[in-house]
């Protein structure tokens, strides 16, 4: 056990990714001797050389692009995008060739590729810099995207991304990076796409990943104290979504809400809805609610408290929930 | 064409000519060879073009007029070499030992690959103009990191020097000396549009400005080709870092068939390559220089016809996939939404059997 | 009234608009002499002169990105991109500056442009030339996304979203081009954003956009052979969706099936269906079903009949709903 | 730097040279007038960067180092030009005539803008790298086709040359001979990047390969930038097609305040370069040509002194934006969700007054 950052459990989990297989190699911009804008990749240069700790150009469809390339050569490369709004460029790159390579090729390819993306909101930036492009990717058949949002999930979800032969989206809830926690070394805490109940409770399904899952917590803390008994489910994977502690959690509180700070069109918190509610179609006693960002760009950083789902909001949701019937 | 410095071995009329840089290496037998791959590359093409107006493939690219461009690179390569081809390197294809029918099952619609790429060293084939430029270079840095000597060709046309992929190729091959010839086929036309609109100067010229050379060659002359792209591919494999080769050519057909050229360009454009056939020429050459009798030459055409046939074949036999193969390479591990979809189809009484 | 195929209407649509403004201009891949690969622009060049038929160089992040600059010095583009598998270039073009521009100049620039997407499969095509990229867009605040289905709808679609002051995503379902239908040259049939009921019935709602609408009107004609009497809605706006009309049909009628073709996961059918169950809570009698494309990238055509929202695939839907209380 | 052709008419000294091809149109008072901008953009840059010490502002990218690219350049510009910048060009922004408080608010996190780019005819920063190219080519296009004298000039860093959007930008400018200035600030930095790793040749030679011409200037001679600047804008609005001007210069301070250099490079290099400082030479040469007095200095000093307490003040005085005016521009017309996130922004409460 040893207590520390997420960031740098992020650093100690690729640092044993690098040791465990040395075909595994980082790509990224200023990943090397600046250790990354968060220096998640901080000293890894110096100890594993500048042919596995790639500095690159300053590009993210040559980031990903040349990391196919290298997959197809047998590496197993991790790519950091540096800020989540940076990672349009590469779209293409990750659509039409790492989602489908695999499939091309008859698994002759394996695209056995980690993108890790910081994203979310909550740390007062300046535009791009707060984006939540993870309904993108959980769109799209051929990749699977997660998020770890403790330390320890970090430290083992990285390397288990790492050991995985499909490509994976990483998204770190960025605002936690600085965040303290205990991290088991010895065992994982769980399979990289299983979902956790982070608090139990009895009267509302709550079901949020990423950076909402902290803000999710606090809500059901504040819920508490008025007497309700909130649950909250960290997804933990975004695409595919682990359902069955889902639609067990959902039929046992038979209220359901669901928190992201994407905007909820066409988004992953969609999907929950319209699953939880077919599968959970007898148990749901209100209609299931989405609390995510509003539809329109995200905001400049004074007002994303307001824009973000917030406690107040989710409370207020809860509170139309449970309302419903009475 | 004139004032662009190109190297040129062979005139279209079939005469040897010399360079100041390069000398073919080639005895008489390995050009007939080559001439045998151009003509038997030619026929597989025409005789895809007759299955697509069959309606036995959804689509059909031929690359006729290309033949010497895609001929002397692809027996440029050596063995340990990889290639990432567009859809169109169908010589390449051939040079690299691949059965003439796996080309077609993405023509045919069964399939979006053909062959195993790691079996023939030659990647799949990339639809998306300029995606595989990238892919190359990636795979190249491997090849530098496992210090290999090997290179990695990446094929593509005029067109795609314009997407941002290809140049960012550019920037990553510069930076990183990777071990990668570019060779681009400039058959003069991206479509309907001429390679005009995509840069104004000649396109070899562009790797200049990345800081790597470029060289343009008749493409047509498959003896400049092969001698161009053997030097560059030798220069990848000894650490000497990227190449960007312009092959200049002309697409004699329709960019596939369902293209009518006959919108954008004029007949006459086209009649001026026709004398400068890429078979022509190396047959003159053959013909004058080493006397090659016509019997040869007809042997050729024989067997060109009876593996046109045997395509022909394949291609009527190929079944469409069984549906439930989709979810097959979806994801390499298990994953529910693939597990739920199978039982769906199967509940539907869907797939299961050949169809 | 003249009687023409959708991409007839499209391209008499585009003509009027280059009459009505001279701003306007197109902007894409072989829009010009070749008239497009679909012949959709065919003669605009010749008649509206290269200045404002243009034909670009092949990059789709420069169509798209050029056109920004053509819509800040206040011209009106209409970009072509000539597959929907090859607009993923130009997504960071998208995301990034066309959704987010007139936000971030507090409303100084309209970003006044349409995107046309010849889009979905049914074709036969080979790979990319078949995929259905509207979530993406319908997910991205700042964007709207439209489907015409009908060469009516097709001549007064253009028309309005060239006119209209937003961003707008134009879809365009390639395996209707060559259908013909009536069209009205005097009067639109309904705005832009406008649902619209495609046929009525009063067992089971169907929702479907783009290419699926055909499918989900013949599903419905084989389904009132077996007695069934099932509504079809073609929502025509992807984004926004119009609702209205919807929650009244699922209010009649007590059932959902939503089609796209699409793959479902955290897209536009999981909008349809977390909303529509949301406002419905009391009306559905069952649980809302998608029946979409499959999770997988989009197979070789050859197989798409089966991978594909087909006849059998809503009708096994419809029976579904229908039997569920059953 | 030495064997590289470089624009170059003051000396780090401040010694008058001659270039064979660029001589300094400059009078003593418009010479003056740059000096002062740049020490008042200087002192602008010092005042934001400790406001952002003190938790004014969320983040800040210092501009030091580059004051004579910017004032260079943006002091060739005329009105009717349209200018598109990064996130850096507070100097652009200065001489386009926007108060500083403006450049500010999207540093402290209350705008993405700042100013009605229409206005000031400069376009809003992007942060995105590389983005604004193309659209700044766009932007020219459509100059062009209204027949308007006018030029675009679009800034961007070493790092932004590695973008597909970039290259595509180089592309569609070389095809349509579009009137713009491609103004790349080589500051021989992105982030901890040196400029090698992006190209490992100049960056004034890349658009050779996209067929228009490129210049390096020394970017910390105000006098050369100037004069190149002038020509190639005046070059664009005669319809003579673009330019890529690489103004080389020095990053002399952070990336931004989030910035640790020391991580990357030694302080050694630093000290090279402030031998170099944009304003010493210039102002070496206004004493010793000119004989311009030490009080004139120091009124400009005092008056650089007097707008940052200005720009302080009003940084100060600046409210977060109402939190319903996110709804306010994220459409042009109504749209359903727009309206539904307002309503219920409303009943929670949140909203309706400055905050
Ligand atoms: C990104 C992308 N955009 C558009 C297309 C459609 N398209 C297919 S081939 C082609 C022209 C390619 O021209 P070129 O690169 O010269 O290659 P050629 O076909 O001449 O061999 C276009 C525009 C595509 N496949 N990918
Ligand atoms: C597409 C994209 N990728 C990454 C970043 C993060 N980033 C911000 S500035 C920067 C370096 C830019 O370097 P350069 O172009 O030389 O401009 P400079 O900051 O030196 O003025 C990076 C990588 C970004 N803003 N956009
Ligand atoms: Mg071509
Ligand atoms: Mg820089």
């Amino acid at each position: 056990m040893a207590q520390m950052t997420m960031a740098k459990a992020l650093n100690e989990g690729l640092r044993r990714a690098l040791e465990d297989n040395p075909k595994v190699l980082l790509m990224g911009e200023d990943i090397g001797k600046l250790g990354g804008v968060f220096r998640v990749t901080d000293g890894l240069q110096k100890d594993f050389g500048e042919d596995r700790i790639i500095d690159s150009p300053l590009a993210e469809s040559g980031i990903v692009g040349t990391s196919v390339g290298l997959a197809i050569r047998g590496y197993r490369p991790v790519c950091e995008i540096q800020f989540d709004g940076f990672v349009y460029p590469a779209f293409d790159q990750i659509v039409s060739q790492v989602a489908k390579l695999h499939s091309r090729s008859h698994g002759v390819y394996k695209m056995a590729l980690v993108i890790r993306i910081p994203f979310g909101g909550q740390i007062g930036a300046i535009e791009h810099h707060s984006e939540s492009p993870e309904g993108y990717f959980a769109h799209t058949a051929g990749l699977r995207v997660v998020s770890p949002t403790t330390p320890n999930d970090a430290y083992w979800m990285i390397q288990q991304a790492i050991t995985h032969d499909d490509p994976i989206i990483f998204c770190e809830p960025k605002c936690r990076y600085w965040e303290k926690g205990e991290v088991d070394l010895d065992r994982p805490p769980r399979g990289l796409f299983d979902a956790h109940v982070a608090r139990e409770g009895t009267d509302v399904t709550v079901i949020a990943y990423g950076p909402s899952v902290r803000t999710a917590v606090r809500a059901a803390e504040a819920a508490s104290a008025e007497g309700r008994s909130v649950e909250v489910i960290d997804a933990r994977s975004i695409a595919p979504l682990d359902f069955p502690p889902m639609v067990a959690s959902v039929q046992k509180t038979g209220r359901l809400v669901v928190v992201a700070e994407a905007p909820a069109n066409a988004s992953v918190a969609s999907e929950v809805v319209a699953r939880l509610t077919e599968e959970c179609f007898y148990s749901l006693r209100a209609p299931a609610l989405r609390v995510t960002g509003y539809h329109t760009p995200y905001p400049p950083s004074r007002v994303e408290e307001e824009y973000l789902p917030n406690i107040d909001r989710i409370l207020d949701a809860v509170d139309r929930v449970m309302g419903f019937e009475s | 064409m004139s004032e662009i410095p190109l190297v040129q071995l062979l005139t279209p009329e079939g005469e040897r000519v010399t360079h100041p840089e390069y000398e073919s290496t080639l005895g008489k037998d390995e050009i007939f060879g080559m001439h045998r791959d151009m003509t038997i590359i030619r026929r597989l093409c025409n005789e895809a073009t007759s299955l697509q107006r069959q309606g036995q493939l959804a689509l059909w690219a031929p690359l006729q007029g290309q033949e010497a461009a895609q001929i002397g690179a692809g027996r440029a390569l050596q063995p340990m070499d990889f290639t990432f081809p567009s859809y169109r390197e169908h010589g390449i294809a051939w040079c690299r030992g691949i059965p003439p029918e796996k080309w077609l099952r993405l023509f045919r619609a069964v399939d979006h690959g053909g062959w195993d790429p790691q079996q023939y060293r030659h990647s799949v084939p990339t639809i998306v103009i300029g995606n595989q430029a990238l892919n190359a270079v990636g795979y190249a840095m491997g090849v530098q990191r496992d210090g290999a000597e090997e290179a990695t060709m990446v094929f593509f046309g005029d067109g795609a020097t314009s997407e941002g992929d290809v140049n960012e190729a550019f920037v990553w091959a510069g930076s990183f000396d990777a071990p990668i010839v570019f060779f681009v086929q400039n058959n003069q036309w991206a479509i309907s549009e001429p390679t005009v609109r995509q840069s104004k100067i000649p396109l070899y010229r562009r790797a200049e400005g990345f800081g790597f050379p470029g060289i343009r060659v008749d493409g047509n002359d498959v003896l400049a080709v092969h001698e161009v792209t053997k030097r560059a591919l030798a220069h990848a494999r000894e650490g000497g870092g990227p190449t960007l080769i312009e092959a200049f050519t002309y697409r004699m057909g329709a960019h596939t068939t369902s293209d009518d050229p006959t919108r954008y360009r004029i007949d006459a454009d086209v009649e001026v390559w026709k004398h400068r056939d890429p078979l022509e020429r190396v047959k003159a050459y053959l013909v004058r220089q080493h006397q090659v009798p016509a019997s040869e030459f007809d042997a050729t055409s024989a067997e060109a016809d009876a593996l046109a046939a045997k395509l022909r074949e394949d291609v009527l036999a190929m079944d469409s996939p069984d549906p439930l193969s989709i979810f097959e390479y979806a994801y390499a591990d298990v994953h529910p939404l693939i597990e739920e979809g199978k039982r769906d189809m199967i509940e539907l009484g869907v797939g299961g059997g050949a169809h």
